[in-house]
C-alpha cells in the first residue's frame, strides 16, 4: 500500500500511509487509538475506499471498491468490532460460510447438510466446540471472535488481518489463536496483527509497524526493539511508570456484597472494599465478572444476596437505585452501554446528573456547560468542543467520556469494568491516573478485568473469581500472574 | 464554497422551499396571501398538528405510535356523546377525553415497555382495538346534537356553544385552535430543549440501554412519552369534534398518514435528521399551504397526493443526501 | 315527521316539500335579461366536496363541470377525503379566496353552518347538496334517501311476496346511511314475516368486504332458498355481494341496491348477474341542477329554499336486452331519469346558447 | 417442566390458537367446516396474502414497505384498463400491471438504497405518489366493462373472461388463486431456506454491515427486494381485478394493514419471531378465519376490529414474552 490518504468529514484520518507486507511474516500494525490503524485495514480489505494512494498485491495494482474485490485479491479480514461481521440470528456455521453463499461461487441451492458437516470440520481442525447450529446471538463474546476466525480459514486467502482480536479472548484461547497465526504463517499467507498489548506483539511477531496520527512512524523487524521504543513512537513521548501508583489511606468499609447470585454466572459472591481502597477482579473471559458488575449495579436482577453501600442496603432493582445508594458503573461495551455516540459530549456528561443541574425541571445551560468543562479538563478529554458527537472521539477519549459523566454523582463506589479494552497505553495510563485519584478521595473502587498485569501493578487487594464464585483472595505483592492464572482458571484452593 | 453550499442548503433547505412555494402562490393568486386565508390555513392544520407532535415524542423515545389515528376517533366520539348522552359539564367534556387519550398510551406502553412487544407491532394491534372500541360505544352512529338512538328515543343534549367555539371561535382575531396549536408547538419545544423529561426522552430515544445504564428510569420515560402521544392525540380528537361539532366516526383514521408525513417532512428542517418539533410544525404548514394552494392552481384533486408525496421525497432527499455526505 | 330527523342536527329541510321539486323550474325571476346573462359568464366556481371516490363522485363532478362549463364558468374541486374537518377547512379556502360561488356536496350543517355564514356575508352564493344545512338563503338540495331506500324495499317485499329471509349490508356513521336505515327500520315493523338474518358492512373496504363476507353468509345458509334476497344500502356493497352471489351459482338470491353510476348499470343490465334492481338520482344530473341553482343565485334570484331531486327506480325488467345503456341514454328507458331540465330558466338557456355561440 | 411448557406454547401456540378458533367455529356452526367454506376463505385471503408475501420479503431485509397498498390500486386499474380500455392480449393485460409494480419497487428502492432516505419515509412519500397516480391514471373513475368515458363515448373492451377465471376459477376443485396462494408461499419459503439469494437476503436484513464486509452487493440485494415486493403487490392487484371484475379506484389501500397484521402474527408462528412465509400465510389464514366465523356468529361489524386486535396482541404478547424470557 503506497501514499494511502483517507479523511471522515474533513478530517485527515490518514496521511499518505505506507504499508507491505511480506507472505509468511506476521506482521504488527500499531498505534495509539485513533491513529488510523483500522482505518488503513478497513481500506487494504475494501470497506473504505481510499481518497489517494494505490494497493499492489504481488505486483499487480488492485482497484479495492468493495469488499467482493478484496476478497477476490484474497485479501480476508477479521474486523475489530466483532458485532458487525456477523449476523446474529443466523447458525455458526452459516456465519463460517457467510463469504460463500455472498458470492457467487456457490451454487444456486444451499446444501444445508453439507454446509453442517464442512462448518464441524473445520472447527474441530481449529479445536473448537461450538456447536455449529447453535445461533450467533447465543455465543459469547469470545466465541464469536472464535467464529470470525474460522471463517478466515475457510477461505484461500494471501493477506489476512486481525484486528485486535484477541481484545476478547482468555490467555488459553489467545494462545490457541497464535498457534493457528503461525500455521497459516508456515503456509506462507502474510499475516497483520493489530494489538494493544504489547507483550503479544512482540511474542508473535516478525515485523513491527507503528503509526501515529495517520502516518507511518516506523517499521522494524520486532527483534530490534524494545517496548519502550514502541511506546515513544506510539505516543511521541516515552511512558515514566506503566502502573502510576497514589498512595491512599483505606479507610472504612463502603461496599459490602453478600451471598450475590443470578444463574450459573454468579453463584454467591461475597466481597467488601474499603474507602480509598482498589480492589481487582480478576478472571478469565466467561468468569462471570461483567455478570457481577451489572448485578451490582442493578443493571440485572440478582436472585439473592445484598448489597450494602457504607451501610446502607442497596436497592438491587435498577440502575436508578444503585446511583442513588452510590455505586456507579462503567460498563465493558462501552458504545453500546457506557455513552450514546450520537449525543454530544456535554450531554453525556450530563445525563446522570439532570437532576442536580436542573432546578424546577429546567435545565441550566450555564451548570450543564461548568459540569462538561469541568469534567474535560480534569480527565484531559481531547474533543475540539463539548458540543462535539461523542461517536467521534477516539476510544480512549469515548472512554474517559464514560467514566467523566459519574464525577460530579458523589458516588462512593466506582465499579469498573474492563475499563481498558481496546485503549491504548498513553489513554490507559491516564485512566488509572483517575481511578488513583479517585481512590484518593475515598472511593472505593471495584475493578474487574482479565488482563492480570493491570491487577497486579494497580490494586490493594486482588480477588479471583472463577465460574460464577470469588475463589482465592491476595494482599497487594502477594500475587504473581502465575499463580493468579491458576487460581482463574482451576478456580481450587491452593494444591498443599 | 460547494460544501458550505451544500450545508446551507441542508439546514434552510425546507424552509426556503416554504418561502419558495407561498411566494409562488402568492403571485399567482390574490388572495393567497390574505390575513383571512392564512389563519384558515394554520387552523385547518391545528388538529392535524396535534397529532403530529404526539407521533414526534413517541418516535423521540424511538417509537412509532400508529394508534393515534384511532385514539383521535375515539376521543371525538367520547367528547361528543359527554355532551349529546350524557349533558355534562364542560369540564367533564373535556376531561374525560383526555383520561381517554392517557389509557390507550398507558395500554400501549404496558405492550411495549411491560411484554415487549415492538412498538410498530403493538401500536398496530391497538390501532385496530380502538377503532372497534369507538364504533362499539356508539353501535357504529356518528354522535351528533339530539341524535336518534336505536331505541327510538332522542339523545337529550346537544353539542354545546362553549365548547364549539374551541374548534371555531377566535381570540383577538386568531381562531383559537391556532392559539392552542402554537402554545403547544413552543411548550413541546420548550420541553424537550429545557427541561429534564424532555432530554430524558431524548436520551432515552439515542440509546435505551445507555440511559438506563445512566441512571435514568427509561420505561418510566417511555411510558410518558405513550401516554403524551395519547393525550395529544385526544386534543386532536376534542378539536375535531368542536370543529365538526359532532363525533364522527372513524374521524381521525386519515390523519395518521398524515400526522406522520408532517413529522417526516420536519426531519428536513433545519437540518436535524431526527423527529423535532418545530419541524413537524413547519412540516404541517407545508402540507397545509400545499393543499390550499394546489386548488387554487385548479391542480386537480387527484392530483394532490402526487404533489404531497413529491414534495415528501423532495425534502427527505435533501436531508438525507446530505447527512449522508458528511457522514463520509 | 319525528323520525325524519336529520343527522347533522339540522331542520328538515330533505324531505319537507316533497312537492317544491316538481315545479322547481319555475322560479325564474323576470326581471332577469340580456344584459344580466354577460355578467354571468367567467364565474369561478367552487365545488366542495366531502368525499370523492368511486365512479359516482366522479359523474357528479363531471356533471358539474360540463354544466359549468356550458354557462362559461370554471370548477374548482376541493376534495376533503372524508375528512369534514378538513371541509370545513376548504369550504373557508373556497371563501377567502373569493370564488363567485360555492356548491358544497355532502358534509352536515354542523361543520359547515360557519363557513356558509362565512360566505354569506362575503356575498358568494352557495348551493348544497345532502349537507341539510337549513340555512336561510341557501338552498339545499337533496336526494330523498329516505325514498329510495322504500322504493328498493317495497320492491323486493312484494317480489318476495311479503315475506322471506334477506340479508342487509350497511354500515352507520355516514348521514345518508342512517337516513336510509330509517326507512328499513319503517320496512321492518310492516313486513314483520321478513326476517332479517344478518347484517354486515364495511365503509373502509366496501366491495371486497361485502363479497368476502357474502361469501361467507352463503356458506352459512347453503341450500337454495334460505336467503331470499340482499338489501345492499351503498351501490359499493352491491357489487360486492352481487359478485358473491353470482360466483357462487347462487341465482335465486336477488340484490336490491341504491345509487347507481354507470358501472352499477352496466351490473343491473347483465342478465347473470343477482342485483336487479336500485333507487337512484342521476349524479350528473345533480350536478347540473346544482349548477343553475347557483348561477340563479348569481342572477341576483333567490331560488327556494330546498329543492329535492326526485330518484328513479330501476329495475332489470325495464332495460333494454340488447345494448348496453349509460346514465346518460336512460332517461330513454326509465321514466323520470334524468329530468335534467330541473333549475333551468330561461336567461339560463339564453347564456348558454351565449357562451355555446362562441 | 414448566420450562417445556413454555416453550412449547412459544413454539405451537399460535397454531394451537388457530386450532382451538377453528375448532370452535365448527362446533358452533356445522357450516364453518365444509369444504366449500374452507375453500373460499382461502380464496378469500389470497389477496391479502400476496401482498404481505411482498411485505414479509421487504422486512426481511430490514425494510418496511408502505407503498404496497397503493401498488395494489396502480395494479388493479392498469390491468382492467388493458382490456377495457386497450383490449390487448391477455398476456400483456398480464405482464405490464407486474412491470408497473416491478418499477414501484424500483422507485422504492432508488429512494432508500441510493438517496438513502429511511425506509418508512421514502415508502410512505411513494404511497402518495402512486395513490396519486393511479387516480390521475384512470381522472378518479372505477374502470369497468365498456365504461362510459368522460368525452361521452364508450370504452371498446371488457373484462375477459379468461382474466376473470382467474380470480374465480377452480382447478381440480380448487380456487385458482388458492392454487397460486398456496405456490407462491411455498416457493417463497423454498427460496428463504435453500437458495443462496434468500439467505442472502436474510443476511441482509440480519446485520447489513456484515453482508456487505463479506463482499455481499447488499444494494443490490435490496433492490432485488423492493422489487419483488413491488411485484408481488402486483399480483395482489391483478388477483383484485379478476375478483371483482372491475377495476377499482383506492382499492388496495385498506389492504396495507391487513396484510401487515397478517405479517406482523406471522412473526408469532413457530416462535420465529422475525418476518417469515409461512408465519406470513398462517397469520393471513387467522384472519380470514376469523372474519369469516365472526360474520357466522353474526357478530356486529364493529366488534370484528376489536377481535382482530386483541388476537393480534395475544399472538405477539405469547412470543415476546418468551424471547424475552429465553434471553435472560
Ligand atoms: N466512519 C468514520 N467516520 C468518522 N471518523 C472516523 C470513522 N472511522 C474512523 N474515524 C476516525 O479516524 C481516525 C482513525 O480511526 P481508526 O479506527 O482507524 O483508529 P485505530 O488506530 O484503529 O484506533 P483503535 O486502536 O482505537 O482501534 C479516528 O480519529 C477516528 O475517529
Ligand atoms: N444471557 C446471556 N446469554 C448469552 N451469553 C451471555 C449471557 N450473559 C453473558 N453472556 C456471555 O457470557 C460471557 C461471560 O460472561 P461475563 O461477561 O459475565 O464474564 P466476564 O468474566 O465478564 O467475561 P469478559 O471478560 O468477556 O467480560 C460474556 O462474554 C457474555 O457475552
Ligand atoms: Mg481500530
Ligand atoms: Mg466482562
Amino acid at each position: 500500500m503506497s501514499g494511502i490518504s483517507k479523511s471522515f468529514s474533513g478530517v485527515k484520518a490518514l496521511h499518505e500511509a505506507e504499508f507491505a507486507v511480506r507472505g509468511g511474516e506476521i506482521h504488527a500494525l500499531l498505534g495509539a487509538n485513533g491513529a488510523g490503524k483500522s482505518t488503513l485495514m478497513k481500506i487494504l480489505s475494501g470497506a473504505y475506499e481510499a481518497d489517494e494512494g494505490s494497493i499492489r498485491i504481488e505486483g499487480r495494482e488492485i482497484g479495492m471498491r468493495s469488499p467482493a474485490d478484496a476478497k477476490a485479491a484474497g485479501v480476508h479480514c477479521v474486523y475489530q468490532e466483532v458485532d458487525t461481521s456477523l449476523v446474529p440470528q443466523l447458525s455458526v456455521a452459516e456465519n463460517i460460510f457467510l463469504d460463500r453463499i455472498a458470492s457467487k461461487k456457490t451454487g444456486a441451492w444451499l446444501n444445508w447438510g453439507n454446509l453442517y458437516a464442512e462448518a464441524e470440520k473445520l472447527l474441530a481442525e481449529l479445536g473448537l466446540s461450538i456447536p455449529v447450529r447453535k445461533k450467533i446471538e447465543e455465543l459469547t463474546l469470545a466465541e464469536k471472535q472464535m467464529v470470525l476466525i474460522a471463517r478466515v480459514m475457510v477461505e484461500e486467502a494471501k493477506i489476512v488481518i486481525f484486528d485486535e482480536p484477541t481484545a476478547p479472548l482468555s490467555t488459553e484461547e489467545t494462545e490457541h489463536l497464535f498457534r493457528i497465526m503461525d500455521k497459516l504463517k508456515a503456509s506462507g499467507i502474510g499475516i497483520v496483527f493489530i494489538s494493544h498489548r504489547l507483550h503479544e506483539v512482540f511474542r508473535i511477531s516478525d515485523t513491527i509497524t507503528v503509526m501515529r496520527d495517520g502516518r507511518m512512524i516506523l517499521t522494524e523487524p520486532a527483534s530490534r526493539l524494545e517496548t519502550s521504543d514502541v511506546i515513544h513512537a506510539m505516543l511521541g513521548r516515552s511512558l515514566e511508570d506503566e502502573y502510576p501508583k497514589i498512595e491512599t489511606t483505606i479507610g472504612e468499609t463502603v461496599l459490602s456484597v453478600k451471598d450475590l447470585a443470578l444463574g450459573k454466572r454468579v453463584r454467591g459472591v461475597d466481597l467488601e472494599v474499603r474507602r480509598g481502597e482498589i480492589v481487582a477482579v480478576v478472571g478469565l473471559v466467561g468468569a462471570g465478572k461483567t455478570e457481577l458488575s451489572r448485578l451490582l449495579f442493578g443493571a440485572d436482577v440478582a436472585e439473592r444476596g445484598t448489597v450494602e453501600v457504607a451501610g446502607k442496603r442497596s436497592d438491587l432493582g435498577s440502575p436508578t437505585g444503585a446511583i442513588e445508594s452510590g455505586i456507579v458503573l462503567v460498563p465493558e461495551e462501552r458504545r453500546k452501554e457506557g455513552i450514546l455516540v450520537k449525543e454530544s459530549v456535554l450531554h453525556n456528561l450530563s445525563l446522570p446528573i439532570l437532576r442536580q443541574i436542573s432546578s424546577w425541571g429546567f435545565l441550566s445551560g450555564s451548570r450543564e456547560k461548568g459540569n462538561a468543562s469541568g469534567v474535560i479538563e480534569r480527565l484531559g478529554i481531547k474533543t475540539p468542543s463539548a458540543g462535539q458527537l461523542t461517536g467521534y472521539l477516539s476510544g480512549g477519549n469515548q472512554q474517559k467520556v464514560a467514566i467523566g459523566k459519574w464525577l460530579n454523582t458523589n458516588a462512593d463506589v466506582f465499579v469498573f469494568d474492563e475499563p481498558t479494552k481496546g485503549v491504548d497505553v498513553g489513554a490507559k495510563r491516564d485512566i488509572f491516573v483517575i481511578i488513583g485519584e479517585l481512590a484518593a478521595q475515598g472511593k472505593g473502587i471495584l475493578y474487574l478485568t482479565c488482563e492480570f498485569a493491570e491487577a497486579l501493578g494497580l490494586a490493594d487487594r486482588i480477588l479471583v473469581m472463577c465460574d460464577g464464585r470469588i475463589v482465592k483472595q491476595f494482599l497487594r505483592g502477594e500475587a504473581t500472574q502465575e499463580n493468579l492464572l491458576y487460581f482463574a482458571s482451576a478456580g481450587q484452593e491452593e494444591p498443599a | 464554497m460547494k460544501n458550505k453550499l451544500m450545508q446551507f442548503s441542508f439546514k434552510y433547505g425546507a424552509l426556503i422551499f416554504i418561502g419558495v412555494i407561498l411566494l409562488f402562490f402568492s403571485l399567482y393568486n390574490e388572495f393567497f396571501f390574505t390575513y383571512g386565508n392564512l389563519t384558515d390555513i394554520l387552523r385547518s392544520i391545528s388538529i392535524v398538528t396535534f397529532i403530529a407532535i404526539g407521533v414526534t415524542i413517541s418516535l423521540t423515545v424511538d417509537g412509532f405510535d400508529l394508534s393515534v389515528g384511532s385514539t383521535v376517533s375515539l376521543s371525538t366520539v367520547v367528547t361528543a356523546t359527554m355532551m349529546v348522552w350524557f349533558e355534562m359539564p364542560l369540564v367533564v367534556v373535556l376531561v374525560v377525553p383526555l383520561v381517554v387519550g392517557a389509557l390507550v398510551g398507558l395500554l400501549n406502553s404496558l405492550l411495549i415497555v411491560k411484554i415487549r412487544i415492538p412498538d410498530l407491532l403493538a401500536t398496530l394491534a391497538v390501532m385496530y382495538i380502538i377503532s372497534g372500541v369507538h364504533k362499539t360505544y356508539t353501535k357504529g352512529y356518528a354522535i351528533y346534537s339530539h341524535m336518534q338512538r336505536t331505541d327510538g328515543t332522542k339523545a337529550p343534549g346537544e353539542m354545546y356553544k362553549d365548547f364549539l367555539w374551541i374548534g371555531q371561535g377566535k381570540l383577538l382575531g386568531i381562531p383559537f385552535p391556532v392559539i392552542l396549536m402554537v402554545i403547544a408547538v413552543v411548550a413541546v419545544h420548550l420541553f424537550f430543549k429545557y427541561t429534564r423529561w424532555g432530554r430524558q426522552m431524548i436520551m432515552t430515544g439515542g440509546n435505551e440501554e445507555a440511559a438506563r445504564l445512566s441512571g435514568l428510569r427509561v420505561k418510566r420515560v417511555r411510558t410518558y412519552a405513550y401516554i403524551a402521544s395519547g393525550v395529544l392525540a385526544s386534543i386532536g380528537g376534542i378539536l375535531f369534534a368542536a370543529r365538526v361539532g359532532s363525533g364522527q366516526i372513524d374521524a381521525g383514521a386519515p390523519l395518521l398518514m398524515e400526522a406522520v408525513a408532517a413529522v417526516f417532512v420536519g426531519y428536513s428542517v433545519l437540518g436535524a435528521g431526527r423527529p423535532n418539533v418545530i419541524g413537524t410544525f413547519v412540516g404541517a404548514v407545508l402540507i397545509g399551504v400545499l393543499v390550499n394552494g394546489l386548488t387554487m392552481l385548479h391542480v386537480e384533486y387527484y392530483v394532490n397526493d402526487i404533489v404531497k408525496g413529491a414534495v415528501l421525497v423532495l425534502a427527505l432527499a435533501v436531508t438525507f443526501i446530505n447527512m449522508h455526505r458528511k457522514r463520509t | 315527521g319525528s323520525k325524519n330527523n336529520n343527522n347533522g342536527g339540522a331542520s328538515e329541510s330533505a324531505s319537507a316539500s316533497p312537492s317544491a321539486s316538481a315545479s322547481a323550474s319555475g322560479s325564474a325571476s323576470p326581471e332577469a335579461s340580456g344584459s344580466g346573462v354577460e355578467s354571468l359568464k367567467g364565474k369561478r366556481i367552487a365545488l366542495v366536496m366531502q368525499f370523492n371516490q368511486g365512479t359516482f363522485s366522479a359523474q357528479y363532478i363531471d356533471g358539474v363541470k360540463k354544466q359549468a362549463a356550458k354557462f362559461g364558468g370554471e370548477v374548482t374541486v376541493f376534495a376533503s377525503d372524508n375528512d369534514l374537518s378538513k371541509m370545513a377547512s376548504n369550504l373557508d379556502a373556497a371563501v377567502n379566496q373569493k370564488f363567485d360561488g360555492i356548491l358544497i356536496d355532502h358534509g352536515n350543517a354542523d361543520a359547515l353552518t360557519a363557513g356558509v355564514n362565512k360566505a354569506k356575508e362575503a356575498g358568494i352564493p352557495v348551493v348544497a347538496f345532502d349537507a341539510a344545512l337549513g340555512i336561510g338563503g341557501v338552498t339545499d338540495l337533496s336526494q330523498n334517501d329516505q325514498k329510495m331506500a322504500e322504493q328498493t324495499l317495497e320492491q323486493l317485499a312484494k317480489d318476495a311476496g311479503g315475506k322471506g329471509n334477506i340479508v342487509k349490508v350497511w354500515v352507520a356513521g355516514f348521514a345518508p346511511m342512517e337516513r336510509r336505515q330509517e326507512s328499513y327500520a319503517a320496512f321492518q315493523k310492516k313486513y314483520p314475516d321478513i326476517k332479517e338474518i344478518t347484517s354486515f358492512g364495511d365503509a373502509s373496504n366496501p366491495q371486497l368486504d361485502a363479497q368476502t363476507r357474502m361469501e361467507a353468509i352463503l356458506k352459512q345458509y347453503p341450500e337454495k332458498g334460505s336467503i331470499t334476497a340482499v338489501w345492499a344500502a351503498w351501490d359499493e356493497f352491491a357489487k360486492g355481494a352481487s359478485n358473491a352471489i353470482k360466483q357462487a351459482g347462487r341465482d335465486e338470491i336477488k340484490v336490491y341496491g341504491i345509487d347507481m353510476s354507470d358501472e352499477d348499470l352496466a351490473m343491473i343490465q347483465d342478465p347473470t348477474s343477482p342485483w336487479v334492481a336500485s333507487a337512484a338520482v342521476d349524479p350528473t344530473t345533480i350536478g347540473t341542477v346544482q349548477v343553475r341553482y347557483l348561477y340563479q343565485a348569481l342572477h341576483g334570484d333567490t331560488p327556494e329554499a330546498a329543492v329535492q331531486i326526485d330518484s328513479v327506480y330501476v329495475s332489470r325488467d325495464a332495460l333494454p336486452k340488447d345494448k348496453q345503456v349509460t346514465t346518460a341514454d336512460l332517461a330513454q328507458y326509465v321514466p323520470g331519469w334524468g329530468e335534467s331540465d330541473q333549475g333551468n330558466t330561461d336567461y339560463l338557456k339564453e347564456l348558454e346558447a351565449a357562451v355555446g355561440a362562441k
